[in-house]
């Protein structure tokens, strides 16, 4: 029962991070979002582990926690390689003067 | 435990097995002879099997040496043998001619994965074939999916891409439904083996579930066999898949899925379903007479060669699900004929193509005229296995067309229309095919065409062309003495059919 | 009570599911599909199914999250064109969910004890496991052992799709950010020293809590698959963090891509031995003579073993398939 | 050498001798060498069978199981032997003719033209000796087959319509009205052997014998009845010599051959006259004769004119046939071979002319026969052949329908007699006039066919001796005569 | 309620199913449509577990040698487990295949509109040129 | 329930009660910044009062060991993912509410 009350409270928190998701607005909201109901996955499995009577499945948590920061860290990377792309994509215009196509983008 | 006993888990192990191997050797020469060893292998297993269960006997195999329904088992019947033997037989005939036209069409770098490919594809199919459990079907098919989806993608021409993409699309869509399908006949009876199933069904099969059941197994499994309308995946996946590629899988993919929906059909839920041949025939033989007719007008107005063989194979699906959609022991006969004839003229003409291929890079007919004239030896087997195509006597077409029309006339009056149609549908494939025959051999304006290379159009090397005519003798062969095929398919439809009053 | 949670957690899946088909931006799609995959795998442990929740996590919300990131990062994350044809997929659409809601009304309760699947085949599982193999986990049991046939089925099926991505986007040369003509540039997190340390402090502890899932698989949610892909996760991260040369030069490609050819070889090469020793392909019991229990726990423990190989050999070939494809 | 081989061998003579003919393309005279050395021996061997078949021998072989129940199987008879005699005995003119012909007009392609012949005359060997429908519609389609490259030789547009009219036509009827007919009586006879009296006698009734006729007399498009006839026309853009043998003996007479068997050995004489429903088969059979004749006397063509003649001639065999008394049965038989020689003399004539002088129409034959006489001469005995008028043998045959036709009081069959012979001299007549008696009309100077004379002395012996083989017919006919008498079991 | 809770899973069942099947139809864009498969499939992995619950019951792993205790089916978890490598087989694949159109065509949208009109243009151009 | 049941039940609640305020300052927090703040604060807090709850039920066990794993880890990854996000959100061009003008969502379509 008690750790159904903390389920509970998480179980909500995850519908309020579901509902950030999916308003977003800026990517960045998105990835909090996604971040957030990992976390609070981790926390959901743990007690209901408890719950169910079945501790040793704690694992589960352990490697939810672990394959969300693996996923938060490959978002970041996706920003930053976008990133990069867009600068050189930038300097390229400024040295070229004109439009690039969408299939040659980049200095070459 | 002796050899002979082992043969159904080596049908499935050879190709799946050399095929990490032929991955990991670098050397394209070396891994094309570890691919077509295990693909011969596998031919010379598929015969002994044939041999085994010839006399009307069922080779049943453990998996793990657990018993069914708990365990894997195979289960090998004579159509399960027949089969196998279109599959490997098919995979050697195709991979021994087609290793030129290969290397040219998808380069000698990407070899070891391509050949790899093929062969997970030849034991992904045979692995189907083979298994008595619904769920190993699945995991086996997708085995063949993948791979096949690999061959097809590489293909030469950028369209094989998209054509690829819309074929993984449709083909995960079949196997999910027919995995929905699965699961719910599962949930009705708590088993996964074939044979048990159809004993267990027995106690619920008046429920909606075992209904919808088979609806999801017949769609899912229709969407992956091409069956019309749900064939928008197949005609140019078949375009643009490199030329041997489609001379293997048009032979076997589309008729394995055709094969476990028969099994399943007359297997599970034959007994099982009130007016189940209400429900069968009554859903699929409109699928049939329509898909025959469509692929039949259709292939008249394409232009691609390909795309014209791609679209005859609608038609000809449609002609064995209308043989099995009869419902009666010659129906299935003649369906069961027609797997084997259809395979036969099929990987013929395309081997044909292929050899067309060394010396085009286009398939389209305007560029293909009058090039019978420089490829006389081509164009005739392309011709001849035109005619088993077309069902013309004296080929391996006919056989299966005559049968076919023998079990149609069964039917009293609904029968005598089918057989007008039947016979109508030849007529339009003597135009497609005669299309092609006369644009190739008396067709004016292609002489200036080149060959690839930019050369005068020679006629295709000796080696791929001497398996062509193999293929195209193989039609002739068996149109004459359709002994062997015909006692496999006429058994095996007993054997189906055996709960039929 | 425990239940109630699950129709809460499949609610928020179907508004997520609604979301990822309506998002109009694709990173905005992945993201909830990230998400889709957690609830779903909350809901798999919620129903009993530890070893599910794992795999779907490991996977679904972790490898196939980085994969489709390496996708977008190469095919462009916006997705303008409207959709076709509403009507006519809307009408398939209703028309199969009529259909199966139909036949839901007579399918068996959810949990009812009398159900013919829990009568039927599933109790004999538990026997046969207690009797013939004597491991706790009677899910890898019946993975490896009973049906360990689908195992390898499903082993060769990683393996096909290594060799598809090879095929399709292998064959060109790890170029892009590691190239020397862009050597300027920053690789990888290099210069987000937080992230960087964190991260090379967590990469240990997944690697080994991956050989904990492998072999702890017989008594504890787990085995080789989830191990495979935690494993391919820590090398990722690595990746990630340093840039692909660098995780390439510690693997190289040609090693993964013999991983999981190896694992399969390995995984199919027990199949064969048992053969040899005079057994079915896969019977594990002939291959310790006197003692049947025993051999089948070192045939689970061997094909466990290539099943991790090759998953992992397999994952992170096609990550890095992704990652190395030149993006111009 | 027992019968049974000699069967096989008259298969294998003419598709070995196709396979040689194969292998030395490049050697033309060597090539033809061995089609006349294959021609001869064919000949040799078919015609070693006579003597036992006259004694009332029917050799038998059966090949394989070709589908449950149905054989590969051949046995010889005296309407078959007839067939495969005159096929296989004119074969070896038609080769020396052929070769003039080809190298005369240099011709392009002529290993395929003389490989296809081959197969045709295998085929045509099939088709005499089969001993059940499934056996005979096998030889018959490839026929239909190998005989298409021959009516497309030429390879020009207007040649490849034709021939794909040609081979729709022909391929179109067969499987779609013959096939079932097959099918049809396999499944209400339970066989599909040619046996003497007939098969289906007591399994059908009612208009199905009409149907099914009419399903086996349109089927065989060969027999080129009205209106499935349009093939035969379009097939004169062949090569004369392949009108000559093919298009006027082997594929017309292997369709009306096919008619007759059905009628004898299927449907058998006595239940298909005591059923009215088969009625209609002399009337249409009838129509085509008057019709044709008609057409014909339009045609401003000599060998559009000819296949008319030809259509025409067929279905006097059919309404023969379809008189359904013995003698008139005889009279078929007989026609065959009169028609046969008379027709295959014209063609000759007609090629000899395109060869000598490239004429091919009939306003362009004034005074023709002055510079050609030898030509002109065979011509002209064949139209008389063709008209009936004795000492030619086309009097022999029409004398035997006309008295089958008497013996059943068949109005129609007298009244179509006497009419098609009138229509016959209507449009042969002028012909022989202008060839012999109209002054001539000189080609420009420029051409180089001015001063033309005979054709190369191959054609010129090829149709002198079928010439005379219709005279010395109307003489001496008596073998054949005994021999198709045993077909309705008694002398005439 | 125990009637709609019973009942409950299996029509989020359909209601996933018929959101991926629709993305998969009506989405133009390739990855959209991988999406809306994955859902497809997930929908299809949820079925099986559910039929796989007992009330009452726990995972299948044998706790502290207590073999009589109530346990859920394993199989449907077995055969789940090889569905779920199955599905990331396929997305790897066919994200695989949309690289390489996206470097093909410059775009993954509409790709089948785009390729047909390619067909007629090649009806005129017949330089195809190899890759 | 003994102390501990008591202990363990009030820490779970109170865990509850700081992850909860996190999800409403998630939804109601006016930009990205605010948000993160919110989350990253309060899940740390609650994250831990839970995990702590639960090793108090398992004792001195491997399954203890386990859940100091998991806070550690979350301890360590949450602050780590929230800085990555800051930095990439205003590398990405992202700026806190007073900072920008105008346009506050340029990086749903920017991107």
């Amino acid at each position: 029962m008690m750790f159904a009350v903390g389920a509970a409270a998480v179980t909500i928190t995850m519908m309020l991070a579901l509902l950030r998701a999916l308003l977003g607005p800026s990517v960045y909201d998105r990835v909090l979002a996604v971040n957030m109901l990992g976390t609070k996955t981790v926390l959901l499995l743990a007690l209901t582990a408890f719950a169910m009577g079945r501790p040793d499945f704690i694992d589960l948590a352990i490697t939810y926690a672990l394959i969300n920061f693996i996923g938060v860290i490959a978002v970041l990377q996706f920003f930053y390689s976008r990133d990069l792309r867009k600068a050189e994509e930038r300097a390229a215009k400024s040295a070229h003067g004109g439009a690039v196509g969408p299939s040659q983008a980049g200095p070459q | 435990m002796s050899l002979a006993s082992q043969l159904p888990a080596l049908q499935v192990a050879v190709p799946m097995l050399t095929a990490p191997l032929v991955a990991l050797l670098r050397d394209s020469h070396l891994s094309w002879a570890a691919a077509f060893a295990a693909s011969a292998m596998s031919f010379v297993l598929a015969i002994a099997i044939t041999g085994q269960v010839i006399g009307g006997e069922t080779l049943v195999y453990h998996m793990g040496g657990w018993a069914p329904p708990f365990g894997i088992s195979l289960y090998i019947d004579e159509l399960s043998a027949l089969l196998l033997l279109i599959i490997t037989g098919a995979a050697t005939l195709t991979l021994l001619a087609g290793r030129g036209s290969l290397e040219e069409q998808v380069g000698e770098a990407r070899m070891p994965l391509f050949l790899a490919a093929w062969l997970l594809t030849l034991a992904g199919l045979a692995g189907i074939v083979v298994s008595g459990d619904a769920f190993n079907i699945f995991v086996f098919m997708e085995i063949s999916s993948l791979a096949t989806y690999i061959l097809v993608s590489g293909g030469p021409q950028r369209r094989a891409l998209t054509a690829v993409f819309k074929y993984l699309i449709t083909g995960t869509v079949g196997a999910t439904f027919y995995l929905i399908g699965v699961g719910m006949v599962y949930m009705m009876t708590g088993t996964l083996n074939i044979a048990d199933m159809e004993v267990r069904l027995a106690e619920v099969s008046d429920r909606n579930v075992v209904y919808v059941a088979a609806g999801f197994i017949t769609i899912g499994l229709a969407l992956k066999a091409a069956i019309f309308p749900l064939h928008a995946w197949m005609p140019n996946a078949y375009t643009f898949a490199p030329h041997i590629v489609t001379a293997f899988i048009a032979a076997c993919s589309t008729k394995v899925s055709l094969y476990v929906l028969l099994r399943l059909d007359f297997f599970v839920f034959q007994k099982n379903l009130v007016d189940h041949e209400l429900q069968f025939a009554y859903l699929l033989m409109p699928l049939a007479v329509i898909g025959i007719l469509y692929g039949s007008i259709a292939a008249i107005f394409e232009q691609n060669l390909k795309r014209i063989l791609a679209f005859s194979s609608v038609a000809q699906i449609g002609y064995i699900l209308l043989g099995a959609s009869l419902i009666s022991v010659a129906g299935f006969t003649a369906a069961v004929l027609h797997f084997f004839n259809h395979a036969l003229a099929k990987t013929a003409l395309f081997l044909a193509v292929a050899c067309l291929g060394l010396q085009f890079a286009k398939m389209r007919l305007e560029d293909l005229r009058g090039v019978g004239r420089s490829m006389p030896w081509t164009l005739a087997a392309f011709a001849g296995a035109g005619l088993s195509l077309i069902g013309v006597p004296g080929t391996a077409g006919f056989v299966s067309k005559w049968a076919l029309i023998g079990a149609a006339m069964e039917k009293g009056a609904p029968g005598a229309a089918l057989v007008a149609l039947i016979l109508f549908s030849s007529l339009l494939a003597v135009v497609y095919v005669w299309r092609i025959v006369e644009v190739t051999w008396f067709g004016h304006g292609g002489e200036q065409a080149k060959a690839a290379g930019g050369g005068p159009i020679t006629e295709a090397p000796l080696w791929i062309l001497t398996m062509t005519w193999v293929a195209v003798l193989a039609n002739f062969w068996f149109g004459f003495d359709s002994s062997l095929p015909m006692q496999l398919a006429s058994s095996s439809a007993e054997e189906f059919l055996r709960h039929q009053p | 009570m425990i239940e109630l949670f699950g129709v809460f957690l499949l609610a928020l899946a179907v508004i997520t599911a609604i979301g990822v088909v309506q998002a109009r931006n694709l990173f905005a799609g992945v993201m909830l599909m990230g998400i889709f995959s957690l609830l779903m795998a909350a809901t798999f442990f919620l129903l009993d199914a530890a070893d599910v929740a794992l795999t779907e996590a490991a996977v679904g919300a972790g490898i196939s999250t980085v994969l489709m990131l390496s996708a977008l990062a190469l095919s462009g994350a916006e997705e303008k064109a409207r959709s076709r044809s509403r009507i006519l997929a809307l009408i398939v659409v209703t028309v199969t969910a009529a259909t199966v809601i139909y036949a839901t009304f007579e399918k068996p309760r959810l949990g009812d004890p009398n159900a013919p699947v829990q009568q039927h085949v599933a109790p004999w599982y538990f026997d046969m496991t207690q009797e013939a193999i004597e491991i706790p986990n009677v899910v890898t049991a019946v993975l490896s052992s009973f049906r360990g046939y689908d195992t390898l089925g499903e082993v060769i099926v990683v393996f096909t799709a290594g060799i598809g991505v090879l095929f399709l986007i292998g064959a060109a040369a790890p170029k892009g950010r590691a190239s020397p003509s862009q050597g300027d540039l920053p690789v990888g997190l290099k210069h987000h020293q937080p992230i960087r340390v964190v991260g090379k402090l967590a990469i240990p502890f997944i690697l080994l809590f991956a050989f904990y899932v492998q072999f702890h698989g017989e008594y504890s949610p787990g085995g080789g698959f989830q191990a495979g892909a935690l494993f391919a996760a820590a090398i990722i991260l690595y990746g990630m963090l340093e840039g692909e040369a660098t995780a390439l030069s510690i693997i190289p490609a040609p090693v993964l891509f013999a991983m999981s050819a190896g694992g399969a070889l390995l995984f199919g090469g027990v199949g064969v031995v048992c053969m040899l020793l005079g057994g079915n392909f896969l019977q594990y019991d002939v291959l310790l003579a006197g003692s049947p229990v025993g051999a089948q726990q070192m045939g689970i423990i061997a094909i466990e073993l290539g099943v991790g190989i090759t998953v992992a050999g397999t994952l992170l070939s096609i990550f890095f398939a992704f990652a190395t494809r030149d993006q111009s | 050498m027992t019968a049974e081989t000699t069967i096989l061998l008259s298969l294998l003579i003419p598709a070995l001798g196709a396979v040689g003919i194969a292998v030395s393309s490049r050697w033309p005279n060597v090539r033809e060498s061995v089609t006349l050395v294959t021609a001869g021996l064919l000949m040799i061997n078919v015609w070693s069978l006579i003597p036992g078949i006259m004694d009332g021998g029917r050799p038998f072989v059966s090949l394989f199981e070709f589908l449950p129940g149905v054989a590969i199987a051949f046995r010889v008879e005296p309407l078959g032997m007839l067939f495969a005699a005159l096929a296989s005995g004119l074969w070896i003119v038609n080769s020396i003719y052929s070769i003039g012909y080809m190298r005369g007009n240099k011709e392009k392609h002529q290993t395929r033209f003389y490989i296809c012949f081959a197969i045709a005359l295998s085929a045509a060997m099939g088709i005499a000796f089969a001993d059940n429908l499934l056996t005979l519609f096998l030889f018959y389609e490839i026929l239909t087959l190998s005989t298409y490259p021959l009516v497309s030789h030429k390879g020009d547009q207007p040649t490849v319509r034709s021939a794909r009219t040609y081979i729709g036509i022909l391929l179109g009827t067969s499987i779609g009205l013959l096939l079932p007919a097959i099918l049809w009586t396999l499944s209400a006879a339970g066989t599909l052997t040619f046996t003497e009296g007939g098969i289906l006698a007591g399994k059908l009734s009612g208009p199905e014998v009409g149907l099914l006729l009419g399903l086996f007399a349109f089927g065989v498009g060969k027999a080129a009845l009205m209106p499935v006839h349009k093939w035969l026309p379009a097939a004169m853009v062949a090569p004369t010599p392949v009108s000559a043998l093919l298009h006027a003996v082997a594929v017309v007479k292997a369709g009306v051959f096919s008619i007759t068997k059905i009628i004898v050995y299927i449907f058998g004489i006595d239940f298909l006259d005591a059923e009215p429903s088969a009625a209609w088969l002399p009337l249409v059979a009838a129509f085509t004769v008057v019709a044709a004749s008609i057409v014909a006397l339009r045609q401003t063509n000599l060998k559009r004119l000819l296949a008319y003649s030809t259509i025409s001639q067929l279905s006097y065999i059919v309404l023969a046939a379809a008189v359904l008394k013995p003698l008139s049965e005889i009279g078929a038989a007989i026609h065959m071979v009169t028609h046969a020689f008379g027709k295959i003399t014209l063609f000759f004539a007609a090629g000899a002319i395109y060869v000598a002088s490239k004429k091919t129409e009939l306003h362009q034959l004034h005074g023709i026969a002055h510079r050609m006489p030898w030509t002109m001469a065979a011509f002209t005995i064949g139209a008389l052949s063709m008209i009936g008028v004795p000492p030619t043998a086309g009097f022999v045959s029409k004398w035997y329908i006309l008295g089958g036709a008497l013996e059943a009081q068949n109005y129609v069959a007298i009244f179509t007699l006497v009419a098609s012979t009138a229509l016959n001299a209507a449009y042969f007549l002028p012909i022989i006039y202008r060839a012999w008696v109209a002054p001539e009309r000189p080609l420009p100077e420029s051409s180089p066919y001015r001063n033309h004379g005979e054709a190369p002395w191959p054609m010129v012996v090829a149709l002198t001796t079928t010439a005379a083989l219709t005279l010395i017919f109307f003489i001496y006919n008596q073998p054949v005569l005994d021999l198709e008498a045993q077909l309705v079991g008694r002398n005439p | 309620m125990s009637e709609i809770l019973g009942l409950f899973n299996y029509w989020v069942f359909v209601l996933l199913m018929v959101i991926g099947f629709y993305a998969v139809i009506a989405k133009p864009n390739l990855i959209k449509k991988l999406l809306g498969l994955s859902i497809f499939q997930a929908a299809v992995f949820l079925l099986f577990i559910s039929m796989g619950k007992v009330d009452g019951g726990t995972a299948p792993i044998i706790q502290n040698g207590n073999w009589d205790a109530v346990f859920s089916n394993p199989l449907p978890q077995v055969l789940i487990l090889t569905a779920i490598v199955v599905g990331i087989s396929t997305l790897a694949l066919g994200l695989a295949i949309v690289v390489r159109i996206k470097e093909a065509y410059g775009t993954i949208e509409e790709i089948d509109a785009i390729a047909s009109g390619e067909a007629t243009q090649l009806q005129q151009d017949s330089g195809e040129s190899k890759q | 329930m003994n102390w501990l049941d008591w202990l363990t039940a009030l820490m779970v609640s109170a865990g509850g009660f700081f992850v909860f305020v996190g999800g409403v300052g998630a939804v109601r927090m006016p930009d990205l910044y605010t948000r993160m703040h919110a989350t990253s604060l309060t899940d740390t807090l609650g994250s831990l009062l839970i995990l702590v709850g639960l090793m108090l039920q398992s004792g001195f066990t491997l399954i203890t060991l386990k859940i100091v794993l998991v806070a550690a880890f979350l301890l360590v990854t949450g602050p780590t993912a929230a800085y990555a996000l800051a930095n990439a959100a205003f590398l990405g061009g992202q700026l806190p509410e007073g900072l920008q003008d105008g346009a506050s969502d340029d990086g749903e379509t920017q991107p």
